[in-house]
C-alpha cells in the first residue's frame, strides 16, 4: 500500500469538463488535495454540445449559482416535434416559474460554462492543470491505479485516487479495462450549428422576452437516417442540430452536412432560422445508448463519471448529459474524499459512488429509460411514426366540408396501413414508451 | 487563401450590409402594366436568401416622358406601393437590406410606348433610338427633379432601405453630365459644374423626402467609351461633387452607355475579368464614400482580391447571382466549387431583355421562375423512386439527371465518349470561349453532389436498355453535322472532300489536319452564331485567308443579342476576316463555291482551299424512334428533338427530368 | 550576465476575450533560443510589457524553466518607442536580447530595432536560422527578393527570430505545476503619453491601376479588351513529346526566360 | 511647410521591396542609401528629384545614422518614407532615434500630416496625425506604383565610410533559392497536376523547376494526395501567386485554382485535353502527355548545361 501522503495529490481528475469540475469541487471542499488536469488550452475549449443545461444538481455545491453562471437564456418552454417531410406535431409546455430563480433548465456556451465551473473548482482548491493531455494510467503491482501519466515531460503524476472524467470514449475507463468491447451502434453523432440573429428576432419568432429562451427537441426530419434534432435559443444565436446513429449514416452514404441543410428548410424549421448567419459548425461523438451499455464505475484507485461512464441521455426527446455529469461528477468526489479519508482507496472503498448514483435522480433516469433509446431510434419509429402521427393529425385536424369526417378510429386504421405499421407493434411500442416517459 | 474583407460589414450611411456582396441594380421585364410583381419578390428573395450582402431593384422610372421600353416599372404612380411592399418584405425576410434604382432614361429612349417626346438636355439624337428629343426647359427641369423627389417617397413608402440614382448607363443625369450630349449654354451646360447641377439637384431633393432614414447612392458612369464622352478624370471630379453635397452615402459604378456601348457593360466572356476596376479605384482614391465596383465578377476570391487591393468597397455580382443565388452562401460555407459559376455568355439574360423577354439563365432553370418554384420546392422527393437512364452526357441529358436525382431517382447517365459536354466540348474549344464549357463542369459537379453515375465511354442501343431494365429513359443523343444538298457527292467530286463541317476542325477529323496556314477558307454560316464566327477565328489564328459568307444581313445575326456582335467586329478587321453578307449558297462543284446575292440575284463564285460549314444539323433521334417502337418508356429531350442551343437543352431536360 | 525573451501577449480578438491570449509562435521560438543560448550560469529572464493578463503567459514561460520573469506595468497602447524604452531599462546590460518577429496581432515588428537602438548594441533581425556556437552565433536573416543574410553576433545584440525557427519544448508537468505559485516581479512602465488616435475598420488602399489608354472610345475599348490588338494568344498544336520538350525551351529562350 | 522624403536602402544595388511605392509616396523625392547606390537610378518608378549616397555598409545602426547624417547634411528637415522592406524595418528606428523623432511603422498611407497605421492584424486602421517630423515605414506593396514617365534627377553625396558595429556582423548574401522561396514571391513557377501520375513525378518537377529558376506550385489534388505540401498548392485554398511566367503540366485550370494565379505575362500547359480552360488561358498550349514531356525536357535540359 502505498502512503497518501508521499502522491502528489489525494485526487486526480482528469477532464474539466461538467462531470470533472464538480468532482474537483467535491473533493476539494472535503479538504482533500485535488489536481484537475485539462487537455484544452483552457476548460469548455473544445467542448460542444446542444446547449441546454439543467443545473439545478449545483444547488448542493455553488450555492446561489444562478447569479454567476454564464447562462444565455433561461428555459421557459420546452416542446417535443415531430416531424414528417412537410408536417409537423408540437406538444408544448411553458412555464414562467422557470424563468425565476432556482429556475429549472438554462441555454448557455460551453466555454462560458465549463470555464466558470472550473473556476469554481480552483476557488474550493484544486489545482487546475490545462494545455496536458493524460495518456495513460500508473498502477501499482496490484494492478491498483496509483496516478496518470501526461504528455508532458516529467509527467507522472500520483494519487490515491484518480477519477476518469475524460468525455465519450473514454481512453481511460478502457484502460482500466471498465468497458466491454464497444458497439459502434452505441453511439450517435451530435452535429450542431450556431445561427446568428439579432436579439430581438428570437424573442419575436420563440415568443420570449428578456433572458427567457426555448428548448425544441425533434423526432423525425433527419432525412431517413435515424436520429432527432434540437433547435435551442441563445441571446443572439440559435442552436440547431442533428443527433445520428452512426451505423445508419455511413449505410446510407449521407453527409451529416446534407441533413442538416434538409432540417433547416423543413416548413416548420425554415421560419424560425430565415435570415440567420451560420456561425459555426461542429461534430461530436456522443454515447447514446443509456443504461445498457454503462461500464463498470469503480475500480481499485479508480472512478468514472459524466460521459466517461455514459451517463449520457441522448434519444431525441432528451439530450441530457451536463445534468448527469455533473451528479455523478459530484457523487465521484465526495465518494473519493472519504475514501481516502478512511484510507481505502479499494474498488470495495470506492463502492459508496454507485451507491450515491443509484439513490440519486442520475442512474434512476436511466434505468427507467433503459429501453427508449432502442426505440426512439428504431427503424419504426423513426421512419413510419413521424408520418403516420403528423398524417393522422393532419386528417383530424383538415376542414374538408362538406363530407362527413371519418372517425379518429377510422383515420387511424387507414394511416396505419398506409405507413405500414404492424397494430402489435404500436401498442408494444406504445407501452415501452409509457414506461419509460410516463 | 482566408477571405478577410468579403464577409466584413460595411455601413452604407443608416444600413449596414453583413457582406460586400451586391446584387446590383438590373432589368428584368418581370414587370406587368408598370407594376412590380410576384415574380420580382421571389427573384429578389432567393438571392436574399442565398446571402447577398445588399440588392439593388431594377429601375423605377421617374417620369411618364421616360418608357424606353414595355416592362419598366412606373414608379411615378402610387399603384407600385404594394408591389414594392412585396418586394421589401420578401427580401428583409432574409434580413438583406434592398435599395430601389430610380431613374429617368433621358434621350436614350423613343416616344414607341409613351407616345411622348423624350427629354434631354439638348436635342441630340441617341444612335439607337435615332429619336430627337426634345431640349427640356427650366420648368421642366424642376419637373424632372420633383419627379425623382416623388419616386424617392413611394421608395420609402414601401420599405425600401435605400435609395440608387442611376446617373450611369442610360440616364438624363448622364445626358447632362456627359459633353457629348449636353450642348446647352444656360447654367445647366458647359463647365462640369454647370453639366453635373441637375446631378445635385436630384440629390438634395431626394435626401430632403427620405431624410437620414434611408440611403443614397450615386451609380457613376467612369467611362462612356463613346466620342466626346465623359471618361475616367470628369468621373473622378463628379465623385468628389457628389461627396461634397453630404447627401450621398456611398458611390456605384459602371462603364460604357446602355446604348451605344451595352457590350462594355454587360461584359461577355470574350472580355477579361476585372476590366472595368480602374473606374471604382480611381474614384475611391478621390473620395472616403465607399465604393462598389462592378464588372464580370463571378469567383469570390476575385472579389476578394479586388477589395483587398484597395479597388473597391463592395463588388457587384449580377450574372454571377442571376446564375446561381447561392453564390455569397456557398462562397461563404467555403464551398466555392459547388458554385453554378455564370459563363458570361449572355444568351438568356441580356439576350432576353431586347427580346422583351423575362430574364433567365442558360443554366439554370429556376432563374425567372423562382415564384413557380418556391411553392413546390420542399416536397420535390418522390415516392416511388426509379431506375433512371439517361442517353448522352451532352447539356440535355445532364440537366434531365440532375432533375431525376433532385426528385430523389437513382439515374445513371450512359456516354459513349470518354468525357462529358456534348457539342458544348467543341463551342468551348475556341478562342476565348473556354468558359462556356464551365456550363458542364457545374452539372457535372451537381451529378457528382446528387449522386448521378456517369458510364463513359458506353454507347446505348436497344439491346442494353433491354439488359439494364430500367423503369424510364430519356434519349439526350444530341444533332450531328449534316451536309447540305448543294454539296456535290465526295465519293465523285474529290474537291468535296475539303467542304468541312465546323465540328470537324475542332474535333481534328477533317482530312489532311484541315486548313493549315496560308490556305484560303470560306466559312458559310447559315447559323448565325458563334459557330461560324469563332471558327473564322481559329482559322484566322492559324494563318489561313478566311472569308465568311452569309445568306443573311450580318454575319452571326444572333452575336448582337449577346453583346457580342461589337467585339466580334473589332477582332475580325483586326485578323482581316472578310464578312459577306445576303449571299445563299447554290452549289459547290469542282472546287468552286457558287453564291446567289438574293436582293439581286446575281451569282458569285469562291475557289477556295476549304469550305467550313457552319449549316444546321440534324437530330440523332434513331435510338430515341426503335425504344419507342419497342414499347420502352421513353422521352427525349434537346437537339435530338430539334437542334437548337443550350439553353433548350437545359430547359427540355429539367422537365423531362422532374417530372417523371 | 543575463538572457532576455520579450513575450507579447495579445488578445487577438475583438471582443477582448482573454481566454483566447497568448504569445505568438515567433515569441515562443524567441523563449525557446534564450533557453538554448544561455551560457552555464547566466539567468534566463523573460519580459512581458502589458496588463496583468500577462502573467499567465509568463508563468507558461516560467514553467519552462526561466530564472525570473518581469511584467512591465503599461498600457496595451502605448506606442512601440515608449515600450521598447521600458524594456530596455528593465533589461539593461544583457548579453542577448530575443525577440519574436511579429507578435500575435502582426504589430509592426519595430520593437527590437527600437530595443537595439535604446540599448545601443547590435542587432540581427528577421532570423530564420539559429545556430549556436560556443562564443559566437551564425544567424541567416531574410531580405526580400528571397535573399539571405549570413551573419556572425559574437557581441551583445537583440535578435528577431520568425515563428517557424524553433519549437518552443514542453514545460514539464512539475515545471507547471511550481509555476502556479512562482513570484512574477512587476515594475511601472514608462508612462508615455498615449498618442491619440483614430482607429477605424481597416480599408485597403487602392493600389495604382491603369485607365484604359487611347483618345479615341475604339482605342480605348482595345485597350480594356484587347480585342484584336494582343499579340496572338492560344496557340495550340499537338506534339509528340520529343518535340513538345524542344517546343518549350524555344518558346523559354524566345521570351527571354532562358540565355 | 515641410514634405516628404523616402530614404530607401539599398543593397548590392537593388532597390528592395516596396522602394518604389515609398518613392512615389514622398512624391518623387528619394535618398538611395547603401551599396551600389549609384547604379540603381534607372527605372524608379515616380522618382523626380534623387541623392545618391554610395556607402558600403550592412549594419543598420550606421546605416540609420548615416541617412540621418545625409538628411542634415542636405539640410532637409522634412519627415521620411522608408519602405518596410527588412532593411528598411531595420534601420528606420535607428534614424528616428538619431533625428529624435517618432516613429511608425508598417504605415498604409503617409502624408506629412497624416499616417495611417494597420492594427489588430490588418482588422483596423490606426490614424496618427503627428504635429512634427517623423520617420514612418511603407509597408510594400500597399499602392502600387505607376508607369515612369521621365528620368529623375540625380545628385551624388559622398560622406565617407561609416563606422560599423562588431557585435554582429555581415557574412555574405545568398540570392534567392527558387526551391524553396515563398511560391507567393515566386518570378517563375512551374505548375504540376493530377496529370502526373504519381509522387516521383513531383521531384522531376521541382528538379525541372529549378533548371529554370522557377519555383514549384502545384493543385489541390496533388496536396490531397500528400504529393506536395500545402505551401505548394497555388489557389483559393492554397497560395495567391503572381508570377511573370507559368508553366503548367496536367493542371485542367479549374477556377479555383487560376483564381490564384495573378496574371502572368507568359502561360505555356502541356495537357492531353486541348480544351480544358488551363489551355485555353496559355499562350503556347501543347496536346501531349505531360510525363513524357517532363522525361524529354529533364534530358533535353542536362544536354543543355552539359554542352
Ligand atoms: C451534439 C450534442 C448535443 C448535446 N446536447 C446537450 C444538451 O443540450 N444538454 C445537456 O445537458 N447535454 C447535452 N449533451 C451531452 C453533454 O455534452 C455531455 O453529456 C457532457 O458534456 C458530459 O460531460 P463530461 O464532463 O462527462 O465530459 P466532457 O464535457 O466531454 O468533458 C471531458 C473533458 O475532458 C477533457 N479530456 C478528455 N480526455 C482527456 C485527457 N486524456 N487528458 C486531459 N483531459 C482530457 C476534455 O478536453 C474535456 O474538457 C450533448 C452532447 C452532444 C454531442
Ligand atoms: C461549334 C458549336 C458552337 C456552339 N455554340 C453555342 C453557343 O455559343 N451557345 C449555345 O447555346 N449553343 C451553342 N451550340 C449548340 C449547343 O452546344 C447544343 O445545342 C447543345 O450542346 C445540345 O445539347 P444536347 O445535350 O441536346 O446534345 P449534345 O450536346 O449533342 O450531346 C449529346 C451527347 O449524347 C452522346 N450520344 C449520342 N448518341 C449516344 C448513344 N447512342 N449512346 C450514348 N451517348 C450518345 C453524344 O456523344 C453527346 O455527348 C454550339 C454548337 C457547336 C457545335
Ligand atoms: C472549396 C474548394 C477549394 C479548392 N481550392 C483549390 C485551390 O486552392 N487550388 C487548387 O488547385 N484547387 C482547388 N480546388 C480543387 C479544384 O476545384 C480542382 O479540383 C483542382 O484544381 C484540379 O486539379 P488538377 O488540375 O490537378 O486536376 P484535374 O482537374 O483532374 O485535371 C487533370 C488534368 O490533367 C490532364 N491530364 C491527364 N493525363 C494527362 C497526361 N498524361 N498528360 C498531360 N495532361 C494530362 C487532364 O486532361 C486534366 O486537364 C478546390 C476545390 C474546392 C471544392
Ligand atoms: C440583364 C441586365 C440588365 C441590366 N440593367 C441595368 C439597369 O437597369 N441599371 C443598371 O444600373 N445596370 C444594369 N445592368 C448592369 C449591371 O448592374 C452590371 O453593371 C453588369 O451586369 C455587370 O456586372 P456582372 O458582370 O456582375 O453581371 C444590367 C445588367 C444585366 C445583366
Ligand atoms: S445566361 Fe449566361 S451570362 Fe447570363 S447569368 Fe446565365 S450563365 Fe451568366
Ligand atoms: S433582327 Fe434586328 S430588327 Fe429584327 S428583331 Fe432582331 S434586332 Fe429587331
Amino acid at each position: 500500500m502505498n502512503r497518501p501522503d508521499a502522491n502528489d495529490a489525494d485526487v486526480i481528475v482528469v477532464g474539466a469538463g461538467p462531470a470533472g469540475s464538480c468532482a474537483a469541487i467535491a473533493a476539494a471542499r472535503a479538504g482533500r488535495r485535488v489536481i484537475l488536469i485539462e487537455r484544452g488550452p483552457f476548460p469548455g475549449s473544445k467542448n460542444m454540445y446542444g446547449g441546454v443545461v439543467y443545473p439545478r444538481i449545483l444547488d448542493e455545491l455553488v450555492p446561489r449559482w444562478w447569479e454567476t453562471a454564464p447562462v444565455q437564456r433561461w428555459v421557459v418552454r420546452r416542446s417535443t416535434m415531430i416531424l414528417s417531410e412537410t408536417g409537423a406535431l408540437s406538444v408544448d409546455y411553458r412555464s414562467n416559474a422557470w424563468g425565476q430563480p432556482p429556475y429549472n433548465g438554462a441555454t448557455a456556451y460551453r466555454p462560458d460554462f465549463d470555464e466558470w465551473l472550473s473556476r469554481q473548482a480552483v476557488a474550493a482548491g484544486a489545482q487546475l492543470v490545462t494545455s496536458t493531455t493524460v495518456t495513460g494510467l500508473l498502477r501499482d503491482a496490484s494492478g491498483r491505479v496509483v496516478g496518470v501519466r501526461t504528455d508532458r515531460p516529467d509527467g507522472d503524476l500520483t494519487a490515491s485516487v484518480v477519477i476518469a472524467c475524460d468525455g465519450v470514449n473514454s481512453f481511460l475507463a478502457k484502460e482500466a479495462g471498465l468497458y466491454s468491447a464497444t458497439d459502434p451502434s452505441n453511439f450517435t453523432l451530435g452535429v450542431k450549428e450556431t445561427l446568428a440573429l439579432p436579439k430581438h428576432v428570437i424573442d419575436e419568432r420563440f415568443g420570449v422576452r428578456d433572458d427567457q429562451g426555448v428548448d425544441i427537441e425533434i423526432l423525425g426530419g433527419t432525412s431517413g437516417v435515424n436520429g432527432g434534432g434540437f433547435v435551442y435559443t441563445n441571446l443572439d444565436t440559435i442552436a440547431l442540430g442533428v443527433v445520428l446513429k452512426l451505423p445508419k449514416l455511413a449505410a446510407q452514404k449521407k453527409r451529416p452536412e446534407e441533413i442538416i441543410a434538409t432540417l433547416k428548410a423543413h416548413p416548420a424549421i425554415a421560419p424560425l432560422i430565415e435570415g440567420a448567419e451560420v456561425k459555426e459548425y461542429s461534430a461530436h461523438v456522443i454515447p447514446e445508448a443509456g443504461y445498457s451499455m454503462m461500464p463498470t464505475m469503480v475500480t481499485d484507485g479508480m472512478v468514472v463519471a459524466g460521459d466517461a461512464a455514459a451517463l449520457c441521455l441522448a434519444a431525441g426527446i432528451w439530450l441530457e448529459g451536463v445534468n448527469f455529469a455533473m451528479a455523478s461528477g459530484m457523487c465521484a468526489g465526495e465518494a473519493a474524499a472519504a475514501a481516502v479519508a478512511r484510507n481505502d482507496v479499494s474498488a470495495k472503498g470506492l463502492a459508496p459512488y454507485t451507491d450515491k448514483l443509484n439513490a440519486t435522480f442520475v442512474l434512476r433516469d436511466h434505468k427507467k429509460l433503459r429501453k427508449v433509446p432502442g426505440l426512439v431510434l428504431s427503424d419504426r419509429v423513426q421512419q413510419r411514426y413521424p408520418a403516420f402521427v403528423t398524417s393522422v393529425v393532419e386528417r383530424v385536424f383538415r376542414v374538408d366540408n362538406p363530407q362527413p369526417k371519418p372517425g379518429l378510429r377510422r383515420i387511424v386504421r387507414q394511416e396505419r396501413k398506409r405507413a405500414g405499421i404492424k397494430l402489435s407493434e404500436l401498442i408494444r411500442d406504445g407501452w415501452t414508451g409509457l414506461r419509460g416517459f410516463g | 487563401m482566408a477571405y478577410k474583407y468579403l464577409w466584413t460589414p460595411l455601413q452604407l450611411g443608416p444600413v449596414a450590409t453583413r457582406n460586400r456582396i451586391v446584387f446590383s441594380a438590373h432589368l428584368t421585364n418581370f414587370a406587368r402594366e408598370g407594376l412590380p410583381t410576384e415574380q420580382h419578390a421571389a427573384y429578389y428573395a432567393a438571392r436574399a436568401a442565398g446571402g447577398a450582402g445588399l440588392i439593388i431593384t431594377e429601375e423605377h422610372s421617374t417620369h411618364p416622358t421616360d418608357w424606353p421600353y414595355e416592362k419598366l416599372i412606373h414608379g411615378f404612380h402610387r399603384d407600385v406601393i404594394p408591389g414594392y411592399k412585396r418586394i421589401t418584405d420578401a427580401v428583409h425576410r432574409h434580413r438583406v437590406p434592398i435599395f430601389a434604382q430610380i431613374n429617368h432614361n433621358g434621350g436614350q429612349a423613343s416616344s414607341m410606348f409613351s407616345r411622348l417626346p423624350v427629354w434631354a438636355p439638348s436635342p441630340v439624337a441617341d444612335p439607337l433610338f435615332r429619336e430627337v428629343p426634345k431640349a427640356v426647359t427650366h420648368a421642366e427641369i424642376d419637373e424632372i427633379v420633383a419627379g425623382y423627389a416623388t419616386v424617392a417617397e413611394h421608395c420609402a413608402e414601401g420599405g425600401f432601405d435605400g435609395i440608387e440614382l442611376q446617373c450611369s448607363h442610360s440616364s438624363i443625369v448622364r445626358g447632362f453630365l456627359s459633353p457629348a450630349t449636353n450642348k446647352r449654354t444656360d447654367e445647366y451646360g458647359g463647365s462640369l459644374a454647370n453639366r453635373a447641377r441637375l446631378l445635385l439637384e436630384i440629390v438634395a431633393a431626394v435626401r430632403g423626402v427620405i431624410g437620414n432614414r434611408l440611403a443614397l447612392g450615386v451609380r457613376l458612369c467612369g467611362d462612356e467609351l463613346i466620342e466626346n464622352g465623359s471618361t475616367i478624370e470628369e468621373a473622378v471630379e463628379v465623385s468628389r461633387l457628389v461627396e461634397a453635397s453630404g447627401h450621398v452615402d456611398y458611390i456605384n459604378t459602371s462603364i460604357g452607355v446602355a446604348t451605344a456601348s451595352l457590350f462594355m457593360i454587360e461584359a461577355s466572356m470574350h472580355i477579361p475579368p476585372g476590366y472595368a476596376l480602374f473606374i471604382p479605384s480611381a474614384i475611391r482614391k478621390a473620395v472616403d464614400l465607399p465604393v462598389v465596383g462592378v464588372g464580370r465578377f463571378k469567383d469570390p476570391l476575385q472579389a476578394e482580391r479586388a477589395l483587398a487591393e484597395g479597388h473597391c468597397d463592395l463588388v457587384g455580382v449580377v450574372r454571377g447571382q442571376i446564375a446561381d443565388p447561392d453564390f455569397a452562401a456557398k462562397a461563404r460555407a467555403g464551398a466555392t466549387d459547388e458554385i453554378r459559376l455564370c459563363l458570361s455568355c449572355n444568351q438568356e439574360c441580356v439576350g432576353r431583355m431586347g427580346l422583351n423577354r423575362w430574364l433567365g439563365c442558360i443554366e439554370n432553370p429556376r432563374t425567372g421562375r423562382e415564384h413557380e418554384w418556391a411553392v413546390t420546392d420542399h416536397v420535390a422527393l418522390t415516392a416511388k423512386p426509379k431506375d433512371v437512364m439517361v442517353v448522352g452526357a451532352g447539356p440535355a441529358g445532364l440537366q434531365a439527371a440532375i432533375a431525376a436525382a433532385r426528385r430523389g431517382h437513382r439515374v445513371t447517365v450512359y456516354e459513349k465518349e470518354n468525357v462529358a459536354g456534348g457539342q458544348v466540348r467543341w463551342a468551348a474549344s475556341v478562342p476565348n470561349r473556354a468558359e462556356f464549357g464551365d456550363m458542364i463542369r457545374n452539372q457535372l459537379n451537381e451529378c457528382r453532389r446528387l449522386g448521378v453515375a456517369i458510364e463513359f465511354g458506353t454507347g446505348v442501343w436497344p439491346g442494353l436498355v433491354e439488359e439494364k431494365r430500367p423503369d424510364h429513359v430519356i434519349v439526350a443523343t444530341g444533332a450531328e453535322p449534316q451536309r447540305p444538298w448543294w454539296v456535290s457527292d465526295p465519293d465523285a467530286d474529290e474537291s468535296a472532300r475539303r467542304v468541312v463541317d465546323v465540328r470537324a476542325i475542332l474535333d481534328g477529323s477533317a482530312p489532311l489536319g484541315g486548313p493549315q496556314s496560308g490556305d484560303s477558307v470560306v466559312v458559310v454560316d447559315e447559323i448565325g452564331f458563334h459557330h461560324a464566327t469563332s471558327v473564322a477565328e481559329l482559322l484566322a489564328d492559324r494563318g489561313c485567308a478566311v472569308e465568311i459568307a452569309t445568306p443573311g444581313m450580318v454575319v452571326g445575326q444572333d452575336l448582337g443579342i449577346t453583346l457580342d456582335m461589337e467585339n466580334w467586329w473589332i477582332r475580325a478587321s483586326a485578323k482581316g476576316i472578310v464578312q459577306s453578307t445576303d449571299l445563299v449558297p447554290m452549289g459547290f462543284a469542282n472546287g468552286e463555291l457558287t453564291l446567289l446575292h438574293h436582293p439581286t440575284g446575281a451569282n458569285q463564285t469562291r475557289r477556295p482551299d476549304w469550305v467550313v460549314l457552319a449549316v444546321p444539323p440534324s437530330p440523332v433521334e434513331w435510338l430515341y424512334n426503335d425504344l419507342k417502337s419497342l414499347g420502352v418508356s421513353v422521352e427525349r429531350v434537346g437537339d435530338c428533338v430539334a437542334p437548337r442551343r443550350a439553353h433548350a437543352a437545359v430547359v427540355d431536360g429539367e422537365r423531362a427530368g422532374s417530372s417523371i | 550576465m543575463t538572457v532576455v525573451a520579450c513575450l507579447k501577449w495579445v488578445i487577438p480578438r475583438v471582443d477582448d476575450d482573454d481566454r483566447f491570449a497568448g504569445i505568438s509562435a515567433a515569441d515562443q521560438s524567441a523563449l525557446e533560443f534564450a533557453l538554448l543560448s544561455a551560457r552555464p550560469g547566466e539567468d534566463v529572464v523573460a519580459v512581458s510589457a502589458g496588463p496583468l493578463g500577462a502573467e499567465r503567459a509568463l508563468r507558461d514561460a516560467v514553467a519552462c524553466g526561466l530564472s525570473r520573469a518581469i511584467r512591465i506595468d503599461l498600457d496595451p497602447r502605448a506606442s512601440s518607442s515608449a515600450v521598447a524604452s521600458s524594456i530596455a531599462s528593465a533589461v539593461a546590460g544583457a548579453r542577448l536580447v530575443w525577440c519574436g518577429d511579429y507578435s500575435l496581432d502582426r504589430g509592426t515588428g519595430s520593437m527590437p530595432g527600437f530595443l537595439a537602438a535604446r540599448l545601443g548594441i547590435g542587432q540581427a533581425l528577421g532570423l530564420i536560422d539559429v545556430t549556436i556556437g560556443d562564443d559566437s552565433m551564425s544567424v541567416v536573416r531574410r531580405l526580400d527578393g528571397a535573399r539571405r543574410e549570413i551573419m556572425r553576433v559574437t557581441g551583445p545584440a537583440v535578435l528577431s527570430v520568425e515563428g517557424s525557427t524553433a519549437r518552443l519544448r514542453r514545460a514539464s508537468l512539475r515545471g507547471v505545476l511550481a509555476a502556479d505559485n512562482a513570484i512574477i516581479d512587476v515594475i511601472a512602465g514608462m508612462s508615455s503619453p498615449i498618442d491619440a488616435v483614430d482607429e477605424k475598420p481597416y480599408r485597403p488602399r487602392a493600389r495604382a491601376l491603369a485607365a484604359p489608354s487611347g483618345t479615341s472610345a475604339l482605342d480605348r475599348v482595345r485597350s480594356l479588351t484587347d480585342a484584336g490588338t494582343a499579340t496572338q494568344r492560344s496557340e495550340t498544336v499537338v506534339l509528340d513529346p520529343p518535340e513538345a520538350a524542344a517546343r518549350i525551351v524555344g518558346a523559354l529562350r524566345d521570351w527571354g526566360y532562358l540565355g | 511647410m515641410s514634405a516628404l522624403v523616402a530614404v530607401v536602402p539599398v543593397r548590392a544595388g537593388v532597390v528592395p521591396a516596396g522602394g518604389l511605392e515609398a518613392i512615389a509616396e514622398a512624391g518623387g523625392r528619394a535618398i538611395l542609401i547603401g551599396s551600389g547606390a549609384s547604379t540603381a537610378t534607372t527605372d524608379l518608378g515616380a522618382a523626380r528629384d534623387v541623392t545618391v549616397v554610395d556607402i558600403n555598409v550592412s549594419d543598420p545602426q550606421a546605416w540609420g545614422r548615416a541617412a540621418a547624417d545625409v538628411l542634415s547634411r542636405l539640410g532637409l528637415a522634412d519627415s521620411v518614407v522608408v519602405p518596410a522592406s527588412p532593411d528598411g524595418r531595420d534601420l528606420a528606428p535607428h534614424l528616428a532615434l538619431a533625428l529624435g523623432v517618432e516613429l511608425f511603422s508598417g504605415a498604409t498611407e503617409v502624408t506629412p500630416t497624416r499616417v495611417r497605421v494597420a492594427r489588430r492584424g490588418g482588422l483596423a486602421i490606426a490614424e496618427h496625425r503627428p504635429a512634427g517630423r517623423f520617420v514612418a515605414t511603407l509597408q510594400p506593396g500597399v499602392r502600387g506604383v505607376d508607369p515612369a514617365s521621365m528620368a529623375p534627377t540625380v545628385n551624388n553625396v559622398d560622406i565617407g565610410a561609416p563606422e560599423s558595429s562588431t557585435a554582429v556582423m555581415s557574412q555574405e548574401v545568398l540570392p534567392p533559392d527558387v526551391s524553396t522561396m515563398d511560391l507567393a514571391e515566386a518570378p517563375r513557377i512551374v505548375g504540376g497536376g493530377a496529370g502526373l501520375t504519381d509522387a516521383e513525378r513531383f521531384a522531376q518537377l521541382a528538379e525541372f523547376a529549378k533548371s529554370i529558376d522557377a519555383s514549384m506550385g502545384v493543385t489541390r489534388v496533388i496536396t490531397d494526395r500528400g504529393w506536395a505540401p500545402h505551401q505548394r498548392q497555388i489557389g483559393t485554398t492554397g497560395i495567391v501567386v503572381d508570377p511573370k511566367l507559368y508553366l503548367a503540366f496536367g493542371v485542367s485550370g479549374a477556377v479555383q485554382h487560376t483564381s490564384g494565379l495573378g496574371q502572368p505575362d507568359h502561360i505555356i500547359s502541356v495537357n492531353t485535353d486541348a480544351h480544358c480552360p488551363m489551355m485555353q488561358m496559355a499562350d503556347l498550349a501543347i496536346v501531349s502527355d505531360a510525363n513524357a514531356v517532363l522525361d524529354e525536357l529533364a534530358a533535353l535540359l542536362s544536354k543543355d548545361s552539359a554542352s
